[in-house]
């Protein structure tokens, strides 16, 4: 074979790659945005659409994790910000709240809280209460869920790479940050309600639209979400940048050496995984009308890196599916009689399965089939293109 | 007939060969006529399991007790059992699985406050029951709950006044896990013991689950207090009484009343380090009747565990089956409303004595007791009310019987 | 003040005792064991056993649980972690995997429960495991009050420490295991036995975490959650110190239980926690490689 | 003749052991210069220290008349620093195509590269590049599974996308076979001129091939320097090498 047709042949599989890449994406937003034609159970949309925030999550790790090569097992710091930011926007517009007139809200845990004889006004009902003042307005709250995230990230991302920390070390970083704040948001009771959370939460509202988590219109929205943040995830990971970012991934030294400004890079990246993070908080907040420490626990930040590593941790949309199917299992296995007990013994024999034998999860068999498709095509196509060479020249 | 618990998982085999075909055909298939679906939603696995599955089975085997005589209104009770999974998220997606796709009218669940409150909006919006067995911190009034647990006046109002009139103790030391039952604790244990002429000279929280009391115990012997008052949760306790032993400690000089260590706690910690402590709840293990005998010996058949023990919020469990049993009787009807309507001022003979549902605040009658516990790790019960005492969940704000906050028509909040 | 420095000290010992086994497993070994905290649970577990079933005090239940633990890490190491590797974040994911199993077994009583056969100090319920009264009294010199059971955990933390010191830096098994820590392929061809020396070590590193337990279960409660809140402070300690440093570990675990028992003491527990995990990012950021680290690879 | 690297003085002092001390040269525009020395005498660190990989005590290094000395790595990239290590490093994940499109640095800031292609210059560079690297027919390969004399081609190649001015190679022949070694040497000798070129390198026959002027360090310092047949016969670099063998 000479060269000129090896090259042609590798520029087929990339095409054709691409294709069937495009092709599950494709599938998959109709997949999500469809969903409601044939499911008319709105418990299991909203359910659905819970574990579509979790597929968001998936893709915010999958970013870091799979294209960053930086493990946050803090994630659920981001997430948690978001879905609090949203949660005292909503808490201020429930009806417990609103108790005292319209115009002047107050969360009933903290007139539970106040001290005897204080002003039951949001600016001084205690001493953090003033920081919800601007939550009154939603689109503040809805704003900040995602502007904390970032905030937040953007500033210990900066510390962490421009100290040039990594691997294992950032993961113990995030794991510590998640762990402080959730036992800061414990301790600061009188302003987040503490161990309980938020809950009691008015719906969100767009120009008097009530979403009511059991309705196909809030289903519409987080999947809306969803595609478009995996689209935007995509677009990331093809541009330019994207590419540069996975070499800073393989050898950072060499990045820099190319002139690149490695921490930079991370730092976008990561902050806006965080965003990604925050945003699914948000998500989460309208579907399931309650913010928790919880949120926040490590388990819960370590499950999701689990649900990317199931899926693939080096594919937007199979991190995502991870996270999606790896929820459904754990519901319906829950749910199942037999299994009442024993799910969790499933959902761990699961874990250790993916690690051993699909390192590269979902995502990777799938792109091992593409891959097998493609060589069985290439080489017809070889056979035929030589078989005319060989006419041509007869 | 009579099942065991471990026999009913074993029948439910088949039922769960169907549920895996899936949802909406394993609920068709139950819904079949004479049977009356509940649910039960405690967790299965997870941290929490260790209490909530004990409430779970007390649930259960009041429902098989009760199918056992003959159901409700000739109706077969069918529970439908849920893992809360010790997570506030999953407690809210089961709860929302129970409610909105199995069309439940009532539920039986929750230990942690976290959960409930995670779970209520579901059943405040759509209207569903939920029948919660722990004591509690008040500041609630759900027209979606019946609490049949203690609220603090119920935990707290013999409690103080004794411990300082009777055991003439006068400096306290109070401390609790951090969250919010035992900061609502305290802070009806700081005007009970102003009232009475007593006084607290510390206010101290650790971590939820936190396991490390080297500082904290320290910190009570050097300050000179003569009583501490415990609002620790979980397995930190078994952790706090033996710190308290090991620095040296002794129940007779400076004894702990706890508010939370039960009987399980008790033998969890081994009760050579509790001797001589003190605890007040409603009920007690040690409840000499013979109604308690053989409610406890049910029981232990029940798990199939001979040393099993009981406690207030297993007890609770067990009763507000019963509640919601002469509720539905009484009613005619399954549906939330009309539970509602027929479970309040209704009385029952539980292990603990007679419990009244309060028409006005749905919260429930209970007998507070003060216990001293021994070397058996049983109590011995120093000190009961005479008669069951009525619930004020709003009691920190100054709710007394004659001035409600919490009532049938919702909370006044002009009052607090 | 001897106080504050014994709170501290005591502290300090079961931070240690618990990061005794990760710099093993961790350290030396580059394995993120997050069922090292089951591997304590089974530790304690095996003292409750052994208390009801057997009769046997804490002092057997030491090793006994040093053997169960170490067994039970050994199986893990041969069937999972021996494929991983080299793969720090896989060995993270499968390990949880293995955390979340283990859990659920005690909790089933290895499935007996099934069976309908309970075995008494298993199941979902809280464990307690009994501690000889000589232990539990405490000892008053010369005003300063010694804590019996408090001291005794800190005396075995140092022999466990030594021990492990000495088998690391005193004995051919250790140069061995140094040498592996250092580069595998290159011990591999000096004739080193890797996957036996590997096993071995991990096993010890497991078989440290089940004393750990026994140790924990004097005075805290026996049940299937009770590791997972020990093996993330335990990580943070050897991270802290600088991987494959026992000197490290063993400075971290002081400067950290130190920090935590002043802290407690002058405002309270919950403030102290977070000033450990702010001093722990701090450290981290300050010195990204650890107290005491060397450069490997 | 501009000057296109001038070193001045330079020096990095390890706690005590001075690696490179008072080093100073001046390389010219276009020049080829080749780096010999013995085991130790400091020519790694001398590259390191030129590239910001680690920081001098004293001295000062200047690109076209700018200082560079101990800026960032990438910084000093940017100034037009190029440098291939003795361990070949490629992105060994990536595959050869996107390597040398990552090497088109020219806009190296995040937000400027949020678009799916690259500047139509870049890309015909990249295509010269393949043309001269002869690595058409591995194009779609991920760089870890190249051969080890494609993996150093491939960093070459990757050197002269990024339009580095001045280029450090450190042993680009260690561990290539003769008839690598020769296609190397011819892609060194095409980078001649257009490059400025330091190459730190053992290879006798290597050297004879490319070399025009010679550096000659030893502990740290400067020993000799000029054409390849002056230093040869120089008497200090014989007796230098005596203790390690000598020119080989």
């Amino acid at each position: 074979m000479t060269v000129q047709e090896t090259s042609t042949n590798s520029g087929a599989v990339r095409r054709f790659e691409r294709a069937a890449d495009w092709a599950i994406y494709a599938l998959f937003i109709a997949i999500v945005l469809g969903l409601p034609l044939v499911v008319d159970d709105v418990f299991w949309l909203n359910r659905i659409a819970k574990y579509l925030v979790f597929g968001m999550l998936g893709i915010a790790i999958a970013l870091s994790w799979g294209y960053a090569g930086i493990l946050n097992l803090g994630q659920g710091l981001f997430f948690g910000l978001g879905a609090y930011m949203t949660a005292m926007s909503l808490k201020l517009m429930s009806a417990t709240s609103l108790q005292q007139g319209s115009d002047k809200p107050v969360p009933d845990f903290m007139l539970w809280n106040a001290e005897p004889g204080a002003v039951t006004d949001l600016c001084c009902i205690n001493k953090g209460s003033f920081l919800w003042i601007p939550f009154q307005a939603q689109w503040f709250g809805l704003a900040m869920a995602i502007v904390v995230p970032l905030i937040v990230a953007f500033i210990l991302s900066s510390s962490i790479f421009r100290l040039r920390v990594s691997g294992v070390y950032v993961a113990i970083i995030t794991l510590a940050l998640v762990l402080l704040v959730r036992l800061l948001i414990i301790d600061a009771q009188p302003i987040t309600n503490g161990f309980n959370g938020l809950t009691d939460l008015g719906w969100l509202t767009i120009s008097g639209f009530e979403f009511d988590p059991y309705m196909v219109e809030t289903y519409y929205v987080v999947a809306g979400s969803l595609s478009v943040v995996l689209l935007l995830g995509r677009w990331l990971v093809s541009t330019r940048a994207g590419l540069i970012l996975q070499s800073t991934r393989d050898d950072p030294t060499r990045a820099r050496y190319l002139g690149y400004d490695v921490a930079a890079y991370q730092i976008f990246f990561f902050t806006i995984s965080a965003g990604i993070a925050g945003f699914a908080g948000l998500l989460y907040v309208v579907a399931a009308e309650f913010a928790s420490p919880s949120f926040m626990d490590i388990g819960f930040s370590i499950s999701m890196v689990v649900w990317a590593a199931v899926g693939g941790r080096n594919s937007l949309i199979g991190a995502c599916i991870g996270a999606i199917l790896i929820n459904t299992v754990e519901a319906t296995a829950s749910e199942t009689e037999i299994f009442k007990e024993a799910w969790k013994l499933i959902i761990g024999g699961v874990f250790i399965f993916v690690v051993l034998y699909m390192p590269n999860g979902l995502a990777g068999i799938a792109r091992d089939l593409v891959a097998r498709i493609q060589r069985k095509r290439v080489d017809e196509g070889t056979q035929t293109a030589t078989a005319a060479a060989n006419r041509r020249q007869a | 007939m009579k099942t065991n618990r471990r026999n009913f998982l074993k029948q439910s085999t088949a039922f769960g060969a169907a549920a895996a075909l899936g949802p909406s055909l394993y609920a068709g298939a139950a819904r079949a006529s004479g049977e009356i679906e509940v649910g039960i939603l405690f967790s299965l696995t997870g941290g929490l399991s260790i209490i909530e599955k004990s409430l779970a089975d007390a649930t259960m085997m009041a429902i098989d007790e009760i199918n056992a005589a003959g159901g409700v209104n000739g109706m077969t009770i069918k529970p439908i059992l849920e893992d809360g999974a010790s997570d506030p998220k999953t407690f809210n997606e089961k709860a929302s699985k129970l409610v909105i796709r199995d069309r439940l009218q009532t539920v039986f669940g929750s230990y942690t406050s976290a959960s409930r409150k995670a779970v209520l909006p579901v059943f405040e919006k759509r209207n569903s029951l939920y029948f919660y067995p722990t004591y509690y911190e008040g500041f609630e009034c759900s027209k979606n709950v019946v609490y049949t647990g203690a609220v603090p006046n119920q935990q707290l109002s013999n409690f103080i006044p004794w411990i300082i009139n009777t055991l003439g103790k006068k400096k306290f030391f109070i401390v609790g896990s951090n969250y919010i039952y035992p900061r609502e604790m305290a802070k009806v244990s700081k005007i009970l013991i102003e009232q009475h002429g007593g006084e607290w000279i510390a206010d101290e929280y650790l971590e939820l689950g936190h396991s490390e009391w080297g500082a904290m115990v320290s910190k009570i012997k050097e300050s000179g207090c003569d009583v501490v008052l415990s609002n620790v949760v979980g397995d930190s306790v078994v952790a706090f009484y033996r710190e308290f032993k090991n620095q040296g400690l002794t129940h007779d000089k400076l004894p702990i009343c706890a508010t939370v260590t039960s009987e399980i706690e008790i033998a969890a910690m081994g009760p050579e380090f509790a001797v001589g402590s003190y605890t007040s709840f409603p009920y007690f293990q040690a409840i000499d009747t013979d109604r308690n005998r053989a409610f406890i010996e049910r029981y232990r058949k029940y798990v199939n565990d001979p040393n099993a023990v009981t406690h207030h919020a297993l007890e609770s469990s067990y009763f507000q089956v019963y509640l919601w049993k002469q509720a539905v009787e009484k009613a005619g009807d399954i549906s939330a409303d009309a539970v509602r309507e027929g479970i309040k001022g209704q009385v029952f003979e539980a292990p603990n004595g007679t419990v009244t549902v309060d028409p006005e605040n749905l919260h429930t009658y209970l007998t507070p007791r003060i216990a001293q516990w021994g070397a058996d790790g049983q109590g011995t019960i120093i000190d009961e009310y005479k008669e069951p005492i009525e619930p004020l969940p709003y009691v920190a704000y100054g709710e007394t019987p004659d001035n409600l906050f919490c009532k049938g028509t919702g909370l006044d909040t002009a009052k607090l | 003040m001897s106080d504050i420095i014994f709170i501290g000290l005591s502290l300090s010992s079961i931070l240690l005792l618990v990061a005794l086994g990760l710099s093993i497993t961790y350290g030396a070994m580059g394995v993120i064991n997050m069922a090292h905290g089951e591997l304590v649970m089974i530790g304690a577990y095996t003292a409750v056993l052994a208390g009801i079933h057997l009769g046997l005090n804490l002092f057997f239940a030491l090793p006994l649980a040093f053997v169960t633990s170490g067994l039970l890490g050994l199986l893990i190491e041969r069937v999972l972690i021996r494929r991983l590797y080299g793969r720090i974040i896989d060995t993270l994911l499968a390990t949880w995997g293995v955390a979340i199993v283990l859990q659920q077994l005690v909790r089933l009583e290895f499935g007996l429960s099934f069976f309908g056969i309970h075995v008494e100090g298993l199941g979902s319920g809280l464990q307690n495991m009994a501690v000889p009264a000589f232990l539990t009294q405490p000892v008053d010199i010369a005003g300063f009050t010694l804590q019996p059971y408090r001291s005794f955990i800190i005396v075995v933390t140092l022999l466990l420490t030594g021990l492990t010191w000495w088998l690391m830096y005193r004995t051919p098994m250790g140069a061995q295991v140094r040498a592996i820590m250092r580069n595998p392929q290159i011990a591999a061809a000096c004739g080193i036995d890797v996957r036996r020396v590997s096993a071995l070590t991990f096993a010890y590193g497991s078989g440290l975490a089940g004393v750990a337990g026994v140790l924990l279960a004097g005075f805290k409660t026996v049940m299937p959650e009770m590791g997972a809140s020990v093996v993330v402070d335990g990580f943070l300690v050897v991270v802290v110190g600088g991987v494959g440093s026992l000197l490290g570990t063993v400075l971290a675990a002081g400067i950290l239980g130190q920090i935590n028992g002043v802290v407690a003491l002058l405002s309270n527990d919950i403030i102290a926690r977070a000033v450990v995990f702010a001093v722990v990012i701090g450290l981290i950021l300050w010195r990204p490689r650890g107290l005491f680290s060397f450069k490997s690879r | 003749m501009t000057a296109a690297l001038t070193i001045d003085g330079l020096t990095v002092d390890f706690g005590g052991f001075k690696a490179v001390d008072g080093f100073t040269t001046v390389v010219n525009e276009g020049e080829l210069r080749v780096i010999l020395g013995p085991n130790g005498a400091g020519k790694t660190t001398l590259m390191d220290l030129i590239s910001g990989k680690t920081a001098s005590t004293a001295g000062d290094v200047h690109l076209f008349g700018e200082n560079i000395t101990n800026r960032p790595e990438h910084i000093i990239s940017r100034h037009g620093v190029g440098r291939k290590f003795q361990i070949p490093s490629v992105f060994r994940d990536l595959t050869v195509r996107q390597n040398l499109e990552v090497a088109a640095s020219g806009d190296p800031g995040v937000f400027r590269n949020l678009r799916l292609h690259m500047a139509g210059e870049d890309r015909a560079r990249v295509e010269d590049v393949i043309e001269l690297t002869r690595l058409g027919p591995v194009l779609g390969t991920i760089a870890g599974e190249l051969s080890h004399g494609q993996m150093q081609w491939l960093e070459l190649g990757m050197l002269i996308t990024q339009q580095a001015k001045v280029i450090l190679l450190d042993e680009p022949t260690a561990g290539m076979t003769g008839a690598e070694t020769f296609r190397t040497a011819e892609i060194i000798n095409e980078m001649k001129g257009s490059h400025t070129i330091l190459v730190v390198e053992h290879d006798m026959a290597f050297v004879r091939e490319i070399a025009e002027r010679i550096t000659v360090m030893h502990m740290g310092k400067l020993l000799a320097e000029g054409p390849m047949e002056r230093i040869e016969t120089d008497p200090k670099v014989r007796e230098a090498y005596l203790g390690s063998g000598g020119i080989h």
